[in-house]
């Protein structure tokens, strides 16, 4: 209990897959009541891993070491019993496809319902209705019998965040919501996720969609934090020179990180010696390769904090 | 996303599918060795028939016309629902059937009633604790299940249940209360079988985000097991189901006569041994097109029930 | 059909190919060396040591006719590997010629071929065999043609999907347009990849071959006496059950470690191709 | 009988319970009956299928019967059925609990006696003949009361008096001539018998058989299974309906109590046929309520069934029960007294090597019969003795002989050489042969295995063929060298005219090697004309001798015995001579 204000509190997390992949390396992030924080990067980066160790999802014989405190309780030394409990109560989550996150044999309602029923209740008369409704669904009380492949992505996505938060949960985590999406609708899931819970963690890579509906944006890099800043001073001026490289490519959904990086990302089955991004760095000094940079007013770079 | 329906061409395709079958099975009888006049009278236990009697029975069998007016003669009668009459008995074959048809039903509903039984909680504990050792228990008992030709395990349950232990009787009745030997005969190599498909689409469906979404609103295993991956498994299993139908109306044959079970499959060996040729016709036809309706029904279902599966493929 | 969890399967898949292939190697090895050192006749009647006892001279004992039944064993086992062989040789033989013939040729001759293809698959193929091996009449020729007719239709169709899908592959379109004919691009590209993939099915299959061989000769409709095969022993000593349990036991287990090992060694190796072609 | 097998009838009883009565409704409803009686029928059975007891099922198959019967009577003939059987011999005072089951492997296709295979009531107690052989060989009076030749073209046959068909119907002149007619006319078994036969009444008991030729077989004719059964030949053609080419359904004859055995057919499916107790049966009631005949294909599931109580006898087991069934207390395996049939192995005169007397006559020799039948076969078959088994024939010389080295000397003389114990060779050609076999017989199966094996010291090699098409493959010429399978000399009653003339003259339909023997053909037409015994018996002889060691024109390996395997109940069951299975005297042991 550190401090009530403080929903998520993620403590030099590190997770390592069954794989041997060490998917993320001492990652500290805070994300507070009433705050709304991206996390950035590309695939591989770690970002899914942050989301599925909070949710208590990563698979079987994954080891993970560090602390990850969501609302007074460190999910990592719960029991698979408790941190059940918090799941869908406490914690809110919203996937990637909206398709994929529906059970096509059940109608839309009873995919709704199944936040409540799986948690050993009924929703109350009305508030599935009700929930669609105010997210946006017309004539919801018709529609919900039909089933999911019925609904469009924007309808369905509605109706996962209505299940995502049916408990009203205190941290709401949202993978990639809207890469499923097209931009205009995707913009409109972010309002919508921003008006119902009362802290938000998104995962994502698309650093211009997320930057004005967000607080705050973490950018990850093969497993480390490399810069953790407010949204509009990293879309402003961002300082690493990874997070540079981000902003400067036009991402689209499907698209690999493009013109300004050469090289690959590292093997995240191997230790890395000093910073992650090296490698690819354009501005990389010899210190850079032998020694890991530690966060330094929110930015994770020898060049940039020498420079300061 | 629109609801996928049977279209007329998929009906149409299938009654030319049909059609080709019943000219397949028809000309079986051009393969068969010998005059069928004399084999008829084989058939009809005169195994050195007189010259008069060889003519009789070629005039029965219409072998002065043309094959091809043999066929569609043939072909008009299936139509009309008359598959000619079985060589030895001189009834008509789907009488024959008629009195065997309740013994073959009753084993196939509890075939199927042993498979399930055995095989959904079987998968669900496999699945539940996958790559641990129930699961691996299961995998190699579905591999020896597979491995278990149904006449060699009738056999051993006749000799080991019935005779040293007493339970059941060697002649079957055809009834309920003897139903479990054949049945059990029958139902392991497709348990082994289907527990070893159901297991992988079960792992399938967990292995999805649909799972993971469940998981996340708060849902524990089992709930997980039962209300998603194990309909969800079912339903993109439903047209392998359907192909097992295939598979057992051929192992029923060999089953039933093993143990005696007053059946269609066994009347079938019977007639196969007596070279009762439109018994065997008949036979073949009736299963292919129970077959081919099985396989498209259940196909049709699973794509009513979930649509995205028509896309995938 | 085959429904996913492949990659979760990989290392019982493993363990599965190894336990499969030891067993195959010792029955092989068995059936080979037994026929070259065995010399007791699986044919020579004793009739006065009619249905004795397993002894080192007779190690399996001996059936109703005082025949060896370890000779007779070894015998079957050489007979049922090799009929299965024939027959899967078969199927593979006849369904690379159509289905790269379908998959080439398309038009006519392709919808022809996919025609009666879909047709024979109509059929059931455990029935369809029986129904043959009935109308033609007992005997290895039959039940060799019964089983090649029950099996090949789907081959085809999955060589000729293979060949279609070979057809625009980058390395047949190169060899097109280096000026090679069809005949040699077809034999130097497209039938060698179509071939490992119809062995591979092939493998998966031998199991069910080798049960319905024994299933069929069991029936009296495959192997005839005094021909010994597995199956065609177990229906001849299962009268004895009570008396001579022992002429059971070997065929039994023979059929059974067979079926297993070349169902194990058919399924990991599916396995490995389905991974292959899924990465 | 256990508890197990009550319920087993039970059950396959309760399966046919609406069959049966519909049947009944059917055969009362189309006699144009009193609806009275009809539906008390149905209603007996109806209740019948709600008490299961065994008892009262068995009792009910012999009610039904009766009742099916009488009913029947009554409207269509408007006669008042038998009450009191006109019997010389009460049968037996006390009736068992239960039917008597039957295994058996062939499939009962028909019951009118026209229709090919349509001789299996005779089997199961069923069909009656004028005449019967009894276990002693010799011919007896059964329906007729006597049969006399009054000259060599005229038979006159005398009806035993008092005698009624199922359907209460008397058995007269006009019947039994109606009976030998139809058989004569439209089943040829019948009509190769007594060719150009006819049947005429000469009283009200009496009839008149006249044939074109002398023929010394009517007598046995008359006996013969299947050929010539009385039965009510109205009742038979009536529920045949107008086509008079074909012979009637079984469906339809159920219950029509055509017939006058002591057991008649009350349900019939293809698998299994329930005869019930005939109630006003001539000798007397019946000492059973019923016989079941069921077929079961498998010989094991046969043998496991009894074993196991689950029924009586298991008719044609493997000769390899014998050695099995060791326990006194379990089921018994008992064979007939006589071995009658003979299991023959044809020989192609058409083409090498049987083309040679020597040959044949070298492998007739080389075989050790005593071998065949007792350790091939266990002792269960007799040892052949020439074309007669000596019990039917008394008095005929035994002819069959093995003599190894008068074997190999034939051979030798005839040309073909052995090199140490290969195969012989003549001029670069093997000497081989094959053996055709018919599928369906595990007897013939063993053995042409072993003669394969006995054959190979003298230099011949042996191939077995196994056809499918087994009669086809005998008329190629080309196709065969040695036959083997079940056709004996004597006919199944016991009688040599028929199987004389299929295989032993120039025109026999199974003269399957071809042979052509001007004496053989003079010797049948004196068979036909033979007047006594002592002249048959040096018709038969003669011919012995020539066709088993003269010309070797055929070999007749073994003689085979009926065997059956019987239940602890039934421990004193005599196996039939002539496979006459059930008979008025079939029950159980006291």
């Amino acid at each position: 209990m550190t401090n009530a204000s403080v929903v998520l509190d993620i403590a030099t997390l590190d997770v390592t897959y069954p794989n041997g992949t060490n998917a993320l390396r001492g990652v500290s992030l805070r994300v507070g009541t009433g705050e709304r924080l991206a996390v950035i990067g590309e695939s591989g980066c770690g970002k899914t891993t942050i989301a599925r160790t909070i949710l208590g999802l990563l698979p079987s014989g994954s080891r993970v070491a560090g602390s990850a405190i969501v609302a007074g309780s460190d999910v990592l030394a719960l029991s698979e019993r408790s941190h059940r409990r918090l799941r869908g109560t406490t914690i809110g989550y919203v996937a990637q496809s909206p398709y994929d996150a529906m059970n096509p044999l059940w109608s839309v309602e009873r995919n709704v319902a199944e936040a409540w029923r799986a948690v050993g209740c009924q929703p109350p008369t009305g508030h599935v209705v009700a929930a669609l409704e105010r997210l946006g669904i017309n004539d919801a009380a018709a529609r919900i019998r039909q089933r999911p492949f019925a609904w469009s992505g924007g309808m369905l996505q509605r109706a996962a965040i209505a299940a995502a938060t049916a408990h009203r949960p205190a941290l709401l985590v949202a993978d990639e919501p809207t890469s499923a999406l097209d931009a205009e609708l995707a913009s409109d899931i972010l309002e919508l996720l921003d008006s119902t819970s009362v802290a938000l963690l998104i995962i994502t890579h698309d650093v211009h969609l997320v930057a004005q509906h967000v607080h705050r944006i973490v950018v990850c890099y093969a497993g480390r934090i490399v810069e953790d800043r407010a949204a509009l001073d990293i879309c402003e001026q961002p300082r690493h020179p990874y997070t540079r490289a981000l902003l400067a490519a036009r991402i689209e959904p499907g698209r690999p990180l493009g013109v300004p990086l050469d090289g690959d990302p590292p093997d995240l089955s191997q230790p890395i010696v000093g910073c992650s991004f090296a490698p690819r760095c354009p501005v990389a000094v010899e210190r850079c390769l032998t020694e890991q940079p530690g966060l330094v007013d929110g930015v994770a770079c020898h060049v940039v904090n020498d420079r300061g | 996303m629109r609801l996928w329906r049977p279209g007329l061409s998929r009906i149409v395709q299938l009654i030319v599918t049909l059609w080709g079958a019943s000219v397949v099975i028809w000309s079986m009888i051009l393969l068969a060795p010998g005059d069928p006049a004399r084999r008829l009278l084989i058939a009809r236990g005169i195994p050195d028939p007189l010259a008069e009697d060889v003519a009789a029975a070629r005039r029965e069998l219409r072998l002065d016309q043309p094959v091809v007016v043999r066929y569609v003669r043939w072909l008009g009668d299936v139509v009309r629902g008359d598959f000619g009459a079985s060589w030895r008995t001189n009834r008509s074959v789907l009488s024959e059937f008629g009195d065997r048809f309740g013994a073959t039903a009753v084993l196939g509903v509890a075939t199927m009633v042993f498979v399930v039984v055995f095989t959904v909680p079987m998968t669900l504990i496999a699945a539940r604790w996958r790559e641990r050792w129930p699961d691996k228990v299961m995998q190699v008992g579905s591999s020896i299940g597979t491995s278990l030709p149904s006449f060699l395990v009738s056999l051993v349950l006749l000799h080991v249940v019935v005779l040293e232990w007493g339970w059941g009787q060697v002649l079957s009745d055809g009834s309920v209360g003897s139903v479990w030997l054949p049945a059990s005969a029958l139902s392991i190599g497709v348990a082994a079988t289907w527990t070893r498909l159901l297991r992988g689409g079960m792992v399938g469906v967990l292995d999805t985000s649909l799972a993971d979404i469940c998981r996340s609103r708060g849902a524990g295993p089992w709930r997980i097991m039962t209300r998603v991956a194990l309909p969800n498994a079912l339903v993109r299993f439903l047209p392998f189901m359907a192909l097992t139908v295939g598979a057992l109306v051929g192992g029923a044959a060999v089953v039933e006569s093993v143990v005696d079970w007053p059946g269609m499959g066994a009347y079938l060996v019977d007639a196969i041994n007596a070279r009762d040729l439109p018994v065997i016709q008949a036979y073949v036809l009736l299963a292919t097109v129970a077959y081919v309706v099985t396989a498209n029904g259940a196909d049709v279902l699973a794509r009513r029930l979930d649509p995205r599966l028509g896309i995938e493929r | 059909m085959r429904l996913g969890g492949i990659g979760a399967r990989r290392r019982t898949g493993r363990i599965g190919l190894i336990v499969g292939v030891v067993i195959a190697v010792l029955m092989i090895g068995t059936v080979v060396i037994g026929s070259i050192t065995w010399d007791l006749s699986p044919s020579a009647l004793s009739l006065t040591k009619k249905l004795e006892r397993p002894s080192w001279q007779h190690p399996l004992g001996t059936d109703s006719f005082g025949r060896d039944q370890f000779a007779r064993l070894l015998d079957g086992g050489r007979r049922s590997l090799s009929i299965a062989a024939v027959i899967l040789a078969g199927v593979v033989t006849i369904s690379l010629a159509l289905g790269v013939l379908a998959g080439l040729a398309g038009g006519v001759v392709d919808s022809a071929i996919s025609r009666v293809v879909d047709v024979l698959l109509s059929i059931p193929s455990t029935l369809l065999a029986l129904a043959l091996v009935g109308v033609l009449g007992p005997g290895l020729v039959s039940l060799m043609i019964a089983m090649i007719t029950s099996l090949w239709a789907g081959y085809t169709r999955i060589a000729r999907s293979l060949t279609i899908a070979a057809r625009n592959r980058g390395d047949v379109l190169a060899a097109r347009q280096a000026g090679r004919g069809w005949v040699a691009t077809t034999r130097g590209h497209i039938v060698p990849g179509v071939v490992s993939q119809l062995l591979v099915l092939a493998t998966l299959d031998i199991g069910g071959v080798l049960a319905a061989i024994a299933s069929l000769s069991f029936l009296g409709l495959g192997v005839q006496s005094p021909d010994a095969e597995w199956g065609s022993m177990l229906s001849e000593s299962r009268l004895f059950l009570t008396n001579a349990p022992w002429l059971l036991a070997a065929p039994t287990a023979a059929i059974v470690l067979t079926v297993l090992a070349a169902n194990l060694i058919g399924e990991s190796m599916h396995d490995r191709l389905v991974m292959e072609r899924t990465r | 009988m256990t508890q197990r097998s009550n319920l087993a009838f039970t059950q396959s009883r309760l399966r046919w319970r609406t069959t049966l009565a519909v049947i009944a409704l059917a055969g009362v409803v189309g006699a144009a009956c009193s609806s009275d009686d009809s539906s008390s029928t149905v209603a007996d059975s109806a209740t019948t299928v709600a008490d299961t007891t065994a008892e009262t099922v068995a009792e009910t198959v012999a009610e039904t019967v009766a009742e099916a019967a009488a009913t029947t009577v009554d409207s269509a003939d408007n006669t008042t059925p038998v009450s009191d059987p006109s019997s010389t011999d009460p049968g037996s005072a006390e009736v068992a609990d239960d039917p008597l089951i039957v295994l058996n492997s062939y499939e009962i296709a028909f019951i009118d006696p026209v229709a090919s295979g349509g001789f299996w009531l005779y089997d199961f107690g069923g069909q009656e003949n004028l005449l019967e052989r009894k276990d002693d060989g010799k011919l007896h009076p059964w329906i007729a009361e006597s049969v006399e030749r009054v000259d060599p073209l005229t038979w006159t046959i005398t009806v035993r008096d008092g005698i009624t068909y199922g359907n209460g119907g008397e058995v007269d002149a006009e019947g039994v001539a109606a009976s030998i007619n139809r058989q004569i006319a439209e089943r040829s078994g019948s009509r190769n018998l007594i060719p150009g036969g006819v049947a005429t009444v000469s009283g009200p008991l009496e009839v008149m058989l006249t044939t074109p030729e002398p023929n010394a077989g009517v007598a046995d004719a008359l006996a013969e299974r299947g050929a010539f059964p009385v039965y009510d030949v109205d009742a038979v053609v009536a529920a045949d309906g107008v086509d008079e080419d074909t012979f009637a359904d079984n469906d339809l004859l159920i219950g029509t109590g055509f017939l006058t055995g002591p057991y008649q057919p009350v349900e019939f499916s293809a698998d299994e046929m329930t005869l019930g107790a005939y109630a006003d049966y001539w000798q007397g009631t019946p000492p059973l309520p019923g016989v079941v005949v069921r077929r079961v294909i498998d010989e094991q599931a046969r043998m496991l069934a009894v074993q196991n109580g689950e029924a009586d006898l298991n008719l044609y087991p493997p000769v390899e029960a014998a050695r099995l069934l060791t326990n006194a207390d379990g089921p018994q395996f008992k064979a007939s007294t006589i071995a009658l049939q003979g299991v023959t192995m044809d020989l192609n005169l058409q083409s090498a090597p049987f083309d040679d007397v020597k040959v044949r006559q070298a492998l007739a020799l080389a075989l050790d019969y005593d071998m065949l039948a007792n350790d091939v076969l266990d002792g269960v078959f007799g040892v052949a003795t020439g074309l007669y088994p000596e019990p039917v024939v008394p008095g005929i010389v035994e002819r069959s002989t093995t003599d190894p080295e008068r074997a190999s000397a034939l051979l030798d003389e005839a040309g073909w050489v052995q090199d140490g114990d290969g195969v012989r060779t003549r001029g670069g050609e093997k000497l081989s042969f094959t053996i055709l076999r018919a599928a369906q017989d595990p007897e013939t199966n063993s053995l042409a295995i072993a003669i394969q094996e006995l054959v190979k010291p003298f230099g011949f090699e042996v191939e077995l063929l196994t056809s499918e098409d087994f009669f086809t493959v005998l008329e190629d010429p080309e196709a065969w060298d040695a036959t083997i399978f079940l056709t004996g000399l004597m006919s199944s009653s016991g009688a040599p005219y028929g199987p004389f003339f299929n295989k032993l003259t120039t025109e026999g339909p199974n003269n399957n090697g071809k042979f052509s023997d001007p004496e053989l053909d003079a010797l049948y037409l004196d068979l036909l004309a033979s007047e006594t015994d002592d002249e048959r018996l040096e018709i038969l002889d003669r011919t012995s001798e020539i066709v088993v060691t003269e010309q070797a024109y055929l070999i007749i390996t073994t003689f085979k015995r009926y065997v059956v395997v019987v239940s602890p109940e039934y421990s004193d069951y005599v196996v039939s001579n002539f496979r006459r299975h059930v008979t008025f005297d079939t029950a159980p042991a006291a």
